[in-house]
């Protein structure tokens, strides 16, 4: 095992030209999540069009964000795999991508579903720097639910 | 597989030792600490030789082990408690601190009323008497009988609608008793109050589970489980230890600080400020190690054995007298007793002399001594690796003390 | 005799290990925690084999060998921060405890004033935070300047007759900067005010004198100089500590207890609740013993060479820019710096590929990164074992971590 | 070394044979003192006769004890022993028991200063019961002053 597992060309390229990044308008919420332990932060707006009757999709997302280039390339194929997406269809992939970060490198993912996140299997096997590459999605989770039920969680 | 106790002991290097040339040591200051284990000693020794950083934030290779084996250690301790999730496992410096912890930032106030009992160790007594200083609450207890155990008679008087935590010692380390937890924390629930359980000495004999006991929390203590100094145990249920604001501040506890406030970090982190004790925990999550092998049903029947003997034995002592229940039944195997006309500090001494080592004193429960109307006991306790030929020994050493002072 | 670093290595165990086969550790970590040399290991081991026993109160050969070996340690450590009498010396789990305990005892209320650093650790910043919260008293804290350094043009605006407190760190352990104590202390001492100092990086890496220092209070850990995790130093004046309030209650720290109101021992004793750290204490005096033997002069002469190279090195290094002193005057050897356009954490995970292990992140010392505008740096700290080799080691890593990210 | 270098039978005599025990009258201070660690505890009484200026002398000394042969023997050895003397000659010998107490042992101490006290440097061996053998002298040393000084200490 070494570092170049968890440093992909994949990562290495969303890193070094992220993209959907940039606060855009329109959004509902907007919020900011913080990595404690490394000071890696994001601000992340999220726009949804539905209802709860009808249901909701995932219209844009759109964040600033500083951190290493795991957090920064996790913020650029969240963004890719949510836009556009059904809320169930998001979430699903949400899912899959924390199942994957908490495989210890032992997962095989699903391309068709993860697609680019699938790059990120290697950074599994770092237990510091798995809060890295979920910081993103923990913000597009947070924010997507206040969107969608009204409230803050 | 049979209990081989002397297999057990080669487990433990300090068994071998002589207190003076030709003197073998007969270790029976069970109560006050264990003995640790090769296996113990060893993954520490390797934690240091191997694997030190420090834990948390560090995303080298030694400090990813380290911080593997320290997270593991808690997981360990969970599972051994059958705690539903691992962050509720604090590690503190004692049992002493998480108690503390506890009487600091569990919520009451003038008027309220804290209950203990009157065979409260100092350590389940003194945080809550400082706490009621502190806050205008109001201390209660509960007494004892004649036989050494809780007066439940005192329940329904004592655990009132103002009660707001009821805090309780599972075994004493004084009488050996061990309480009824179901009917006392049934008694503090219909008055919806917190219950605390100091498990220091139940914890390394009997082992407990903290879902079928239903308690909101239990403090324990890793020198008498056959684990390190410098660490202990807080437990809590999860909602309770998350709503509880934070007790001592510093690195790691912390979510985002600025010079202007800060905010907390998820448990088990928030109770965990500064740098733990990282070698100990390992040392801990080895001693689980250790007591889960053995099982802690076996140990229990062993400990229970042994007590049935000790009891028999030491009655047979003339002059001696029992303070704490004089059958083995709902007791571990803590006997605290009394030479008639020889002060416990000459038994202790002369019972040194042919190398068996116990307590004597109050050991940290003045308050039972006043009950019982003694200012000291002399205390033999055992553990898991502790044998009949101990006890021989034991009494053996009484009749010499006997004759020391008659003569 | 001359400082021979090769000779010392030998020493330390881990120094012998490779992180991954082939590539060899280079631990430049030591800000974090510092390596244990085999006396300490050997120290620890020997007390549990031979002489493990609850200290205090214990009569039998163990107890009493128990006890002389932990206050043995304390007696170590008082002459080796030249205490003028080792009751001054209370042991703690850790810096931060000690740290708490102070923000907990001594006196202050609503309208008093507490003084910090921006620089602080934070475990010298929340425990004021957090006690200013609890008593109405108001924080203030001394800014620093763009070099690292405090602003010492802050100290009369900040510290004034409302000023109860000053608690300020000796030496960052993000910046490096070693403060003046007697420029603060004395300042603080003209409006009457206690000094605190935190001399967690202090005390491994130049030693201190208490007297010669004359502030009111000292924290340090064992765990960052050569000592056991699970132990801290918390040193106070003799009549200072004497006067102030309990603040963890329980076991050993009493004089008389009964269930309606106890009193309290004498020092230290009644700031050690509970069974102490024990093995801890008695490696922390083996560390004391090494650290003696090497001398506090010697180790500090070799890493201000140390440091004077690592700084001059790392300057060399295209886009490094260091955060804190950029020379070795009033400086220690933790070196935080950022690489431009690449993240601490990419940098700590690929010099981690190469063996070197550094720190990265905001070291508990987030609001001195704020000011300078890093949300994390990464952080190169030598000891008293660290070598030239170390630091090229280091330079060369990170010249590693450039080609990747601009390749 | 052996226990028979503590419990030397001058002690177990004092033990078992106690002089001036059971509190009397006429006393000017009564203080009660405790060895925490163990639960020993003395009441003592002290009169003593004359003044600042002509110097004080310790008339009577009495007490009630309860704890270990030790702490017994020690009350009766330090009763024997002041009773009738000066203060200062008093002190004088309160200070050298205190010094033998120290002494691990070690010391050679002088039987006509000490008379039956040169028994204790056996004790002195253990430092877990030195604290018995001073508890009734440092009960009187505090009675003592109080009385002299007319505050308590
Ligand atoms: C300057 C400073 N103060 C306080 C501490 C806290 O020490 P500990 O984590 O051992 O409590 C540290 C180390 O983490 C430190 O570097
Ligand atoms: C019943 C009981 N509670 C609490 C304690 C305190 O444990 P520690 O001294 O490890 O804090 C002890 C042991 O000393 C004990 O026996």
């Amino acid at each position: 095992m070494t570092v170049d597992s968890m440093y992909q060309e994949i990562i290495l390229d969303h890193y070094k030209h992220p993209h959907h990044r940039g606060l855009r308008e329109p959004y509902e919420v907007e919020v900011r999540h913080l990595n404690p332990t490394c000071g890696d932060e994001i601000t992340l707006r999220v726009h949804v069009e539905g209802s709860a009757e009808e249901g909701w999709r995932v219209a844009d997302v759109s964040y600033a964000s500083e951190g290493c280039s795991i957090s920064q390339a996790s913020a650029s194929v969240m963004a890719d795999l949510v836009i556009g997406k059904d809320i169930d269809a998001a979430t699903a992939v949400y899912e899959d991508f924390l199942t994957l970060m908490q495989s210890k490198g032992q997962a095989e993912p699903d391309e068709d579903v993860l697609e680019d996140a699938i790059a990120f299997v290697g950074v599994s096997r770092y237990p510091a720097r798995v809060k890295c590459a979920l910081l993103a999605w923990m913000a597009w989770r947070d924010a997507t639910t206040q969107a969608t039920e009204g409230s803050p969680t | 597989m049979t209990y081989d106790v002397a297999r057990i002991r080669k487990d433990f290097p300090i068994l071998d030792r002589e207190v003076r040339p030709g003197v073998p040591l007969v270790y029976l200051d069970n109560a006050a600490t264990s003995q640790k284990p090769h296996a113990v000693l060893d993954a520490m020794r390797d934690y240091y030789e191997q694997s030190n950083a420090n834990v948390h934030r560090g995303i080298h290779t030694l400090a990813e082990e380290a911080t593997a084996l320290y997270e593991g250690a808690r997981d360990k301790v969970a599972r051994f408690i059958n705690a539903p999730d691992p962050r509720e496992v604090i590690f503190t410096k004692n049992s002493s601190e998480a108690l503390n912890l506890l009487a600091h930032t569990l919520p009451f106030g003038p008027g309220d009323e804290i209950v203990v009992t009157e065979m409260e160790h100092h350590s389940n007594l003194v945080p809550w008497q400082l706490a009621c200083a502190r806050t205008g609450a109001t201390l209660r207890w509960v007494g004892l009988t004649d036989e050494g155990r809780l007066n439940l008679a005192d329940l329904d008087r004592v655990i009132t609608a103002r009660t707001k935590v009821v805090a309780f010692v599972h075994q004493s380390n004084l009488l050996g008793t061990v309480n009824p937890v179901d009917v006392v924390a049934a008694k503090a629930r219909s008055v919806g109050a917190y219950v605390v359980l100091d498990a220091s000495q139940s914890v390394p004999h009997m082992g407990i589970d903290v879902q079928a006991l239903d308690v909101d929390a239990v403090a324990f203590t890793g020198h008498k489980m056959c684990g390190p100094t410098g660490i202990g145990v807080l437990w809590g249920r999860f909602d309770l230890l998350d709503e509880l604001p934070p007790f001592l501040g510093g690195g790691e506890m912390i979510d985002e600080v600025t010079m202007a406030g800060s905010t907390w970090a998820q448990l088990p982190h928030k109770y965990e400020a500064g740098t733990p004790p990282i070698a100990e925990a390992v040392g801990l999550g080895a001693a689980v190690d250790y007591l889960t092998e053995l099982g802690m049903p076996a140990i229990r029947a062993h400990e229970h054995d042994l007590t049935v003997y000790a009891l028999e034995r030491l009655q047979d002592v003339e002059g001696l007298r029992i303070i704490g229940p004089t059958t083995a039944d709902d007791r571990g195997g803590a006997i605290s007793f009394a030479l008639a006309g020889i002060h416990p500090h000459d038994v202790g001494q002369l019972l040194d002399e042919v190398g068996v080592a116990v307590r004597v004193g109050h050991h940290c429960a003045r308050p039972a001594c006043l009950r019982y109307g003694v200012p000291a006991t002399t205390r033999a306790s055992v553990h898991l690796y502790s044998s009949r030929t101990d006890i021989d020994a034991l009494v053996e050493g009484l009749t010499h003390v006997r004759a020391f002072f008659s003569s």
